[in-house]
This record gives C-alpha cells, structure tokens and sequence, in this order.
C-alpha cells in the first residue's frame, strides 16, 4: 500500500538527504573533468583500486567470519560481564584509525605479543604486507559488523530456534540453517557497511601496512598522496572510488533485494 | 511412584512437571503410555502450553523428571537434562512457526534432514507428509503467502515428519475451517492410532478431545483437576470449567440416600443413593421449563429467573439465575417452539424440573 | 650535520636489487623522479617508495619496517628514530623555507606577515608540536608578530589545501608547498623567513636489507643529479 | 535456557574476541603510566575532550533527527530509484575523511554552494567553529544511524502498523507511537554507532573544522598532535579517550538493556 | 445495483471488492445493514481476511467500491480511496497483533487516544473495554507475558474501544477456551445488538457463526456461493463445503416429480416434487445402516461400503463410499451401541437407507 508521507518526516528526511548527497554533488563539480581518463587509467591508480577492492572484500568476508559467531555470543549469552564486553567491542569505532595501527603493532608487529614468536619461528611478520592491510581494514571494520548482527539477532523472533530444536537440529545447525538465514538482511547490511568501512579505512592501514605500491597502498593512501602532489588528481581519484563502490552496492543490493 | 516406573524400563512417558513461570506455579503429573493419545484441557493461562515446553525441552524443570520410552529426558535431582534436539518430541506451534525463508516443502524436510537423512530422502519424506495432511499442492509456496489454516496443517506434516516418540501439538486443528478439520482430524487420529509413541493433544474443543484422545487431563491454575476417558469426564465433570466445557450442569452438595442437600439451602433428588461429599450433574436437555408451578413427577423443582437465552445448534439455551440455590445458575436446553409459545424472554421468573433419574451422583 | 659524504659513487655492478625507501610525503615528486634516474644509472635495481608523515614512518622503522633508507622532513623526528639505534649518520640534504600562501586573487589583501596578527582575517599555521608550526613560532618571534591563527593544522598539506579551497586569507606554508601547488596558490615571501630553515635529513637505516642499495640511493640524492630534481621541486640546497 | 554454545562458533567468536581486546590491551601496557596523571589532566587534553564529548553527542541528536526519517523513507518508499539512493548514502563511509572535509567545504565552505551566500549576507562561516565540528561528524556519522535503522525497519512486522491505521492513527502517529518504540533497539543501536564514529572523527574533522584548541580540536586531534611529539603520552590520551567511552556506552547499554 | 444504495444515501456497508492477489482473485459483492452481523464462511484460503483487509483500507481494490454508512470509503472508478485511519472500521486480526511494547490497557486505550480523546478518558474507556470481555486484571500485564486467549480478548476490547460503524472480526474466538468462549460469545452478541454499526465475523466454527450472525455469506475461492440466514443455510446448502460445515449430505441431480436422477445413475426419492436441477440434502442421522437388504417403508435404499468410522459427539459418524452413486459418499450417524452390535468395520459392505420425507429437495 503506498503510504501517504507525513511532511513532518520527509522535511528531516530530505534535510538529511541533500546532506549527505550535496557534498557528493560539490565533489563533482570540483572534480578536473577534463583529465579524468588520464588520473583514472593511471597505472598505480588501478593497482591501488585493485588492492583495495582484494583486500576491502577480504577484510568483509573475515569480519562477517569471526564478528557474526561473536555478535550471537553476545546476543544470546546471559553473563553479566556482557555489556562491559560489548562497550569494548564498540571501543575500536572510537580509537583514532592512526592510534588502532599502533595497537595492531602490539600483538601483531614485529616484536608484538603474538607477532614476536611468529616472527621467531617463521621469519615473517605482518606489518607492511597486504594483510597487515587485510587485518588493519578487518579491525576498524569488524564492530561495525557486530553491532549490526547483534541488533538484528535480538530483532529475530526466538521461537523459530526453538521450533528447530524441536525438530532435532542441533545449535549449530539451527544456527546455520534457521538463525542466520532469519538475520540474513541484518548480516548483509552489517557486511556492507564492514565493506565499506575497509574501503574507506586509512590511518590503521598507513600505520601498520605502510604504504607501498602494489602491496598496501590503498585507494585512500593513494588519494592522500594526490593530495601532497596534485590536489584536483586527489578529487578525481575520490570520485572514482566512489563511483566503484556504489557500482558495487548496488549491484549487491540488487541481488539481495531479490532474495529478501 | 515415578521412580518405580523408571526402574522397571515402562515405556510412553513419565513426568512429573514443576516450576514457576510469571504468576504460573505448574505442578502437573502426567503419564501417557505408548499409543496412548492424551487431551489437555483447560481455560486460557492454564498452563497447557508450558506443559509442551517443559516436555520438549524448551524450558528447563524447576523440580521433577521427564522419562520417555525409558529414557530420562530431564531429571532435576539427579542432573539430567537432554536438549531439545537429542529428544524424540515433535511439536506442532500454537503459531505455526513455519520457517518464513524456507519453502513448505523444506520446512517439512528439515526435521529429517537435521536429524541426518540425505536431502533426496528428506524431501520424499516431505512429499508423503504434506499429502497425507492434504498440503501437498503448496510444496513450492512461501509459508508467508499460505494461509493460516494451511500453514497449520503445514506445520502438522512437520512435527510428523520427524517420527518422534512423542508428540505434542498445541491446538492443532484451531485454525483449520470445518471441512479440513474433519479430513486433517481424522488423518490425524490415524496417524496416532498408528503411531507407538505417546500423544498430547492441546485443545479447546471437546469435540477434538474426544475424537482425537484416550484420556483427557484438565488442568486449571497448572494444577490437574480430573483425569479420565472422554465418557468418564463428560458424565461426572468434577470442576465448573469441566462441566461448561461438556455442557453439563454442576452442583456440590453434601448426599444422605436420595437427596443432595446443597450448601447455599436446597436439595437435589437423584435416583442413585450417595452418602457424602458428591458431585451431582445434569444435562441441559433433561431441565424442563415452566411457566405455572407444574403438579407431577420430577421430584426436582426450583423457581429461578431466566438470566439469558441464546441459541445453540437446533436448540436454545435458556440460563436460569438462583436454581437451585441462591448465587448458582443452570442451563437448560430447550427447542426454539419452546421459547415462542412460552414467551420466554430474560428476567422472567420461571419453574424448572428435573427427573431424578436424569441426575447423576458421584462421589466429590 | 653536513654534506662530507665523500663521493665515491660506487661502480653500478655493485648495486642491485630492491631498495626501499621511506619519505616524508612532501618530497613524493622529487624523489619519484630521483628514483627513475637513479634506477637508469643503476640497472637491475628497483627503488620502492613509502611516503606518509615524518612521524608515522619514524614509528614504524622503530617497529622494524624492512626498509632501506629514511628521508625526513625534520631532524627532531630522524632524531627519535637514530636514538633508537634504527639510522646511523643522517645527513641534511635539502632545506626548506616558509612563505605565506594566499588564495589566488589573494581577497584577504595579505601584503606581509603583520597580517597575521589581524584578528578580522581567517589564519591558518601549523601546530607548534609539528615542524612547521615550531618553525612558524620561531619566525612570528623574529618578527615580532602576535599570530591570530583561526586553525592550528597538523601537517602544511591542510593548511594549503585551505588556501586552494579560498577558505583561509593567508597560511604559512613552505616554498615548496606553493611551488607544488601550482597556479593555485600565490606565495609571498618575507625576510623573516631566514630564521627558521627547515632541514631535512637522510640516513640509511641499521636494519637496512640492502645496505649497499641503500647507501647507493643516499649518494644519488646528494649528488648534483638528486640536487637538481630536489631544486625543481623548490627545495633549496643546504 | 541457556543454549549450549558450539564450538564451532564458539572458536571464531573467541578468535573475533582477542582480535578486538588484545590490541587495546597491547595499548594498555604500552601507555606510560608513569606519567599518565600529567597527561591526563593536562589542561589542554580535558579541553579536547569536553569538546569531543559535547559534539560527539550533538552530532549524534542531530543524526538521529535527520536520519530516522530518512531511513524511514528508505524503508517503506517504493521508488525505483531507492537502490541508488540507499547506495549513495552509504558512500560518505567509503569516501576518505579528508576528501569528505572538502565535500563539506564545496557545500557549506565560506565559498561554497550554501555557505558563500550565508556569508554574504551574515558573516558567518561555518569553518574553524564548532559547529563545523558537529557537521563534520554528523556527516561521517549519519551513513552508520540510516542503515541500523533501515535495517530494523525492514525487520519490523508491518501489521502492527496496519493495526495501529484500523484503530484511527494517522501516519505521523503510526510512526512516533508504534513503528519508533518497535525499533527503538535498533535506533538505539544505530546511534551508538553514530555517536562512536563521530567521537573518533579525524579527518573530516581538521579539515573541515580546522585544529584549534577549545573550538576545533577534539580528542582524536590531540592524539594526533600528541604522536607527532610525544608518542606514548599520545597512547596514553587514546586510552583515556576509550575509558571515557567504555564507561559511557556501558552506562546507556544498561539503561537500554533495563528499557528493552 | 450499488449506485442506486449509494444515491439513495443507504446506510450500512455497501462494498463490491474486487481485486487479484497472488493465486486468489476476489470477487465479492457484500452489503451490510446497520445493526446486522454477518458471517463470513469459506474455506482456508478462500480470502475471508482479504476481503477484511480490503474493507479496513490496508489493501487496495483493483475494481469496485465500498461504501460505508453513506459515506464512500473507496470508488476506483471516481478515484476515491480513504485512507484505514479515515475510516470509521474496526479490526480484530487473526493473530492479536497487540502492540509488545504497550501494556494491556495502552494496547486498548490507544484507539481513542490515537482519535484525539485525552489520556484519562481513553484509559477510563479501555477499562471498560477490558472488563466488558472479562480481561480488567490484565490491565497492567505486557502483551508478551498474557496467553494466547487472553490475547485474544484484549485484541477484541481494542477494536471494540474506537467505536466503529463497521466491526471486523477475523476468527475472534478462534483461540477462545469453552468456556470463556460462551461469555465471551454472549458479550460479543450483546454488544453487536446494541451497536448501531455494521460487523462481519470470520468464523469456522458454524455454531459461532449461528450465534452470532444474522445473516451468513460463505466464499470459496474468491467467490460468494452462498448467503442466507443461519437456518436457510444450515437447511439448504448450495456447496459440498457447505454441507460438510453444517453436517448434511448433498447431492446434485435432475428432479422430475418425486424422483431425483443422479449424474452417476442413481436416484433419489424425495416427498416433496420438484422439476429440473436441483440439490438434495439430509441429516445423517436420517441415513440408517443394515448389514442385510433390509425390506420396508423408505424409499431409498443404497448399497455401499464403509470408509471411515469415527466418534463425534454421543453419536459415531460412518462414511459410506459409493452409495448413492459410484464415485461419491454420504455419511450416516448411528449410535455407538448400533456400531457395536452391527459389528460395522472399515471396508464393511451395508445398505443404506434414508426415508423420503427425511430429504430436502430445493432448486440450484
Ligand atoms: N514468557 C513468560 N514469562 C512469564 N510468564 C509467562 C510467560 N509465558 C507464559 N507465562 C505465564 O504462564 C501462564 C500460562 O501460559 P500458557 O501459555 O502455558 O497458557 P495456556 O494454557 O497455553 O493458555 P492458552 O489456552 O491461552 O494458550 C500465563 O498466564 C502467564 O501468566
Ligand atoms: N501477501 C500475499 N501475497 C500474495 N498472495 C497472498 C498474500 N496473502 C494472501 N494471499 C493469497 O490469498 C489467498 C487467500 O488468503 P486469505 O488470508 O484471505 O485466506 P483466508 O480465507 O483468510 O484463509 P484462512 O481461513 O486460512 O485464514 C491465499 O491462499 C493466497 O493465495
Ligand atoms: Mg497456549
Ligand atoms: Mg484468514
């Protein structure tokens, strides 16, 4: 039925809209359209776009591997310890991205917690590799994630896990085969926006990775070295990832869209 | 008592309920044999639907035990608690809780699939079910784009599909509308008689209780009030709920030979002789309505006020206020030429009688 | 530190493989073009670069990043990282000076430093805990300007980039920061500026892979060729 | 009940777990105690983070006012072009945070689309003032509220809604008096993202706003200043920052979880 | 036919819904008087809750218009569509829908609060509302901690507290005990004689649907097969469903005097004449059962054999295949004692006979 829109939600709504889609727009206009071709099929910028699609898309797949069992151990779990647990988990939204790669350099760099022994026993360390980018990306990502799958698991309607108990699956398989397929909107929006925030990430890739080309220069790391040499490249460079990205949301909605 | 069950192995189920949930204090011994097929009755809040729970182990017991087939399912003093998967219980939703992102064929499947059974086995498996309860035409539909009724008797073939020990079905045929409930009840009571394991049936109709069920169990406030055959509870109902629910009128009184004397000042006159605390109960259709103080030979005969009058079937129920006694009230069923030539209409003071023989006594 | 490096420039046989080198972001033109000379005049050998703050990469070669050759914008920050054992012997290879930058058609009408201290127009400096910022402190002092900054940025980069937007009257910026940024930006110059050159140091690092590489790449840039491309760029000689 | 956990998700739970606690652990032993009551009650540095609490918490209302009803129309508009839409309010995550600082400035800059007539006709510019912190953040932040909420709207049942029309309530109704309190934990979760995203702004934010200290600079910018000079008193701010935010998230985690 | 009602400026429910959804494609002209309570009947997916869904505004019509106490609601036609809050329309759904995060008493206080009465008023109403269905102790209760039942009777108060001119109501005592049901029943009917407004009850249950309704409406697929007042009904079904609802077996044939010509080449004998096409109909209590051709009075007698055998009230049901004619069945009731002495058997051969004057004959 189409619903007839109260005013006093489309006026907020549309003031939130051109908020965020203004500033897109004035990006465009900004943009050096007359040597777009030439800053976007620059070599290193391809490269750059490429590691950061691999490694944004790997980074999701990780978060959505680890954050979705830790987000239902949250959201099903009674120890009271669970809300201090849960306002940790939120911690890394808040930590500055650059402070994030210093802390990554603590348990995973070369003389850290568990990067030390490893390093000891195989001679290879994380950091300045595509996945000390992966693990950067996954670990600014992965609360975005969590929260989302846990806000959907407490949404989800408790009864139908009990009704599959009743039926003879075990956790795991009701898990797999009843709960996730339930929150499965609520996980792919949560991996949207893990995907997107690897996309985006900076300061904890730049500090942990470095920024070598071909092996941890993302997307961002190249803008912001445009920025340094040719600010109008650095636009152009922006709106050709968004333009990548939303390409890519779209086309993933699309698909989801259908199966919701 | 339980105890001696268990050791000799007795087979069906065993249980003795216990816990508090909410103002709920449950407290229900139950006993059903294999092929035995139980009705639990009772008014909303009763507790019918915690009992299921408990039984499939969705909630935990507070205090007691559960042993099906000879197997303790949950035994509180000793530690024993199987999960829901590893019991042999299918249950059938009060709300059908059809899983919404699977089609009605793999809902049925999933019992046998999560239980082991190859995909092609299960999906056959699937088919038979949902013919037998007549769905087989949905297999490929949404369980959000079938209707209620059909999407109970979906959930029928998938509590069935898993071949359980025990089955437990909370108002199984609420849903479905006069045709199907004949053909899905009788498949059903095919099913059960079929069927090994032991049965309960949640209902509010007495007519399912009856059809479907051996015994009936009525509980009130999670406490057991009568127990018995469908005949047996219908004859001698031993609560008010129970004696509405069968349609019987129901007075306690205190018996010496032929007479009931009840607590509020009357009598009853019965045929049968009780001495002591007894139940006396009466059918609607055996009051008879006067306008005039009629002279002959019902021996019962009480001046009351009629209160309401309704129709019910072919004939009229008419609710006599302070018969026999002042603050009780009984029915009396009457034919609709009946209330016409009477003129019967609420508030009016009438007579009403019946035989003594149409009286039944028995001990409270 | 000064320019004693002898200069032996070492037979090309001598040198191959991959040298990695971390610099200071504001040198990524200059030294993409070094880097292409240097891997004509040495063939075999590949320069890597890894650009970003002074500050960051000090942190990670302090974390053992496996790179060869650090180039910093600043002596404070190659300090930490010689201090820590991780370079030895840095040596100043280019300086640098500040200049005020305005927005093109200069609408602030920014005529020296003392416009700094006008409340009324829209400043930008950098923060006094980064180079640029000590260094504008120090030429504020000389001049005896009391700066009415509206932002106190953390890295010259911000600073021009709101000058470019006409965001700003006029920052303090570095010549090479104007030279980079082209028509954009207008640069004033003003004698104070004397008083606070900045210089940049290079050193090789300890754990460097590939020393030779590495001591290699250090001469290149010393070299008249390296002092050249450094030079277009707007860098001054030390 | 308490459900048995499985192991098999319990294992990545655990794995998720220590990826998200161990570095900030790292950054607890790494913080120089020694000296952390100096940091920690430099004027300067409670400054920052007043500021950073103020706008934090304004920028998280004002998501909230604006982006509720735009993830509402998200949700329950049928148009064509919702795929685009949604796609392009989830960009601002991908966009780097200095790129998306000039987007503001193309808009809302002294010489920008809105503000350069503002600044004609008043004077006033949003850059260098708070409020181009609180616009900053909201920006970055907002993406993160809409698609919680879009979210949870799309997992609420809409037949309360159709009930609540039967029994006369009008669409504004509907929305404040069923739809709202239907999804208030995933609004709440939504704006616990928000807030957190927009406590740990950077980039956008020195762009922007500029760094000024008592006006602009905000706690992520201390710590950044802070690692440029003095390293470990910049993780003893980063530590400080996350115990303020730890015990804010736990402190309206337990009002929620009381409510809910 | 309807823009004549609508000029006239006819009060009551005037509606001719048309529109396709999914499988289903609804066609149902319905007109309600004030005052008068209609039943709608059909089988499970035949669209009873579409077509309430349709009236209450939540699902738009593709053809048609309905018109409510002169007042026209919709008219594709003219482009005229009132939005559900508009409308003067009250719902009780199928599955409660009671708002969780509201108690009790908000859940039924929001109606009038959501039309603009203050906060007092609307709760002193709800109340009301509540004890009028004997649910006031839940007041204070969350919708999640009540039964189902009790859900069931907040839902009805909610509805009942806006006051509607139109009162929809899809299966209200559906989840109902006995006996709260028969209150519950009563009440409903009271208060359906005192309102002014138009109500339509989806009902399975054909006693409920006697109670309460003046007039019944039944729809198969889409479609009315079938209207008249309870009686009418229950005496002349027009539908095999029909039939099965009330308990009566149906035949369609070609009449010619007392004698009616099956298709499948029996016949049947009737006292009353009729020519052409028309139905038969009889009580299965009127079929008796013999095991030996029996010679005597009635005028029908059939061969067939046992299909089915099941208990239904004090009576037991025997479905009898083939008789009167290959291919169909008709179902006798027989007292359980004649069961037993017959020894009847599934799979049994009998004779079945029915006497003429036990057949109703009507026109199709
Ligand atoms: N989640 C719960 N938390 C607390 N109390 C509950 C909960 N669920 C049920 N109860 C309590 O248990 C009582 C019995 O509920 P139950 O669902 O077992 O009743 P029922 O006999 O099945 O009723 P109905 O016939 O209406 O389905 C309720 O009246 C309520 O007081
Ligand atoms: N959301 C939907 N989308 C498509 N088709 C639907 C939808 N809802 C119902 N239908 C179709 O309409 C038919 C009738 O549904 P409806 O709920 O009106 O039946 P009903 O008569 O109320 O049945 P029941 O007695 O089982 O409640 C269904 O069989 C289905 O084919
Ligand atoms: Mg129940
Ligand atoms: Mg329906």
């Amino acid at each position: 039925m189409p619903t007839p829109i109260p005013w006093l939600l489309a006026l907020p709504a549309l003031a939130g809209l051109s908020f965020l889609v203004l500033p897109l727009l004035g990006l465009l206009i900004r943009a050096p359209w007359s040597n777009a071709w030439q800053v976007i099929t620059d070599d290193e910028a391809l490269l750059a776009l490429r590691l950061s699609l691999i490694t944004a898309t790997v980074a999701m797949v990780l978060a959505v591997l680890l954050g979705v069992p830790l987000a239902w151990l949250l959201a099903r779990s009674d120890l009271p310890a669970m809300g201090w647990l849960r306002a940790v988990i939120t911690v890394p939204l808040v930590l500055p991205p650059v402070v994030g790669g210093v802390a990554l350099f603590t348990v995973l760099g070369r003389s850290g917690l568990l990067g030390w022994p490893l390093y000891q026993l195989t001679g290879f360390a994380f950091p300045f590799t595509p996945y000390a980018v992966v693990l950067a990306q996954t670990f600014v990502a992965l609360p975005f994630l969590i929260l989302s799958v846990e806000g959907a698991l407490r949404a989800a309607d408790r009864r139908y896990e009990d009704a599959a108990a009743t039926l003879g699956a075990r956790p795991l398989t009701i898990f797999s085969r009843v709960t996730l397929p339930l929150i499965g909107p609520g996980v792919a929006a949560g991996a949207v926006l893990a995907w997107a925030r690897a996309l985006g990430e900076f300061g904890a890739t730049i500090t942990f990775a470095g920024n070598f080309p071909g092996t941890t220069r993302t997307m961002p790391l190249q803008v912001y070295l445009a920025l340094e040499t040719d600010p109008s490249a650095a636009l152009m460079l922006s709106v050709l990832l968004l333009a990548v990205s939303v390409l890519v949301l779209v086309l993933l909605r699309d698909r989801w869209v259908n199966r919701w | 008592m339980v105890t001696r069950d268990r050791a000799e192995g007795g087979s069906g189920l065993v249980a003795q309920l216990e816990l508090q949930r909410g103002d709920l204090r449950l407290a229900v011994d139950l006993r059903v044999g294999p092929g035995e097929v139980v009705a639990l009755l009772g008014p909303n809040g009763a507790g019918k639907s915690t009992v299921l729970r408990t039984l499939a182990g969705l909630l935990p017991l507070q205090r007691g035990c559960a042993v099906l087939g000879g197997l303790t399912m949950e035994d509180v003093d000793a530690g024993i608690r199987l999960e829901p998967h590893h019991r042999q219980v299918g249950v059938v939703f009060q709300d059908y809780l059809l899983f919404p992102h699977l089609s009605v064929l793999d809902n049925v499947a999933f019992g046998p699939r999560a239980r082991g059974h190859p995909r092609a086995y299960a999906q056959q498996l699937a088919h038979t079910m949902l013919e037998r309860v007549g769905a087989a035409g949905l297999a490929s539909a949404q369980p959000r784009r079938i209707s209620g009724g059909q999407a109970q008797r979906v959930a029928l073939a998938r509590a069935l599909a898993t071949e359980p020990q025990l089955l437990l079905l909370d108002e199984p045929l609420a849903a479905l509308d006069a045709r199907t409930r004949l053909t899905v009840r009788g498949e059903l009571r095919r099913h059960l008689a079929d069927f090994d394991g032991a049965a309960i049936v949640v209902t509010h109709d007495p007519v399912d209780a009856a059809v479907l069920a051996d015994r009936l169990v009525v509980i009130e406030a999670g406490e057991v009030v009568q127990t018995g055959t469908p005949s047996e509870v219908a004859r001698r109902p031993r609560t008010d709920y129970v004696a509405r629910l069968v349609g019987l009128n129901l007075l306690a009184g205190t018996g010496s030979a032929h007479r009931v004397d009840l607590p509020g000042g009357g009598a009853v006159h019965t045929a049968d002789s009780a001495d002591g605390d007894v139940y006396v109960a009466f059918r609607p259709a055996a009051v008879s309505i006067f306008t005039t103080r009629p002279d002959g030979s019902p021996r019962n005969l009480w001046l009351g006020r009629i209160s309401g009058i309704e129709s019910h079937g072919e004939g009229v129920r008419v609710e006599i206020d302070a018969a026999p006694q002042r603050g009780s009230s009984i029915l009396a069923e009457v034919t609709p030429a009946a209330v016409a030539e009477l003129g019967l209409l609420p508030g009016a003071a009438v007579w009403a009688s019946v035989k003594a023989s149409d009286v039944e006594v028995y001990p409270r | 530190g000064n320019t004693a490096s002898p200069a032996q420039t070492s037979p090309s046989d001598a040198v191959t493989g991959g040298i990695t080198v971390l610099a200071a972001a504001s040198l990524t033109d200059a030294f993409q073009a070094i880097a292409t000379d240097f891997e004509r005049a040495h063939p075999g050998t590949e320069v890597t670069f890894s650009f970003g703050s002074s500050a960051t990469l000090a942190t990670q070669i302090n974390q053992g990043a496996p790179a060869d050759v650090f180039a910093a914008a600043n002596e404070p920050t190659m300090r930490t990282v010689t201090d820590a054992g991780a370079a030895q012997h840095p040596q100043i290879f280019v300086t640098n000076t500040l200049e005020i930058a305005v927005p093109r058609s200069n609408p602030g009408n920014i005529t020296g430093l003392a416009d700094f201290a006008d409340p009324a127009k829209k400043i930008a400096v950098c923060a006094p805990q980064v180079p640029c910022g000590a260094a504008a402190q120090r030429v504020f002092a000389h001049a005896g300007v009391t700066a009415r900054p509206d932002t106190l940025e953390s890295d010259v980069k911000a600073l021009l980039q709101k000058v470019q937007l006409d965001e700003v009257d006029a920052a303090l910026v570095y010549h090479t920061d104007v030279v980079a940024a082209g028509d954009a930006v207008e640069g004033i110059t003003f004698a104070a500026a004397r008083t606070a050159v900045n210089r940049y140091p290079i050193a090789t690092l300890t754990g460097a892979p590939n020393p030779g590489g590495a001591a290699a790449f250090v001469d290149h840039v010393l070299s008249p060729l390296g002092q050249a491309r450094l030079d277009k760029a707007g860098f001054a000689r030390p």
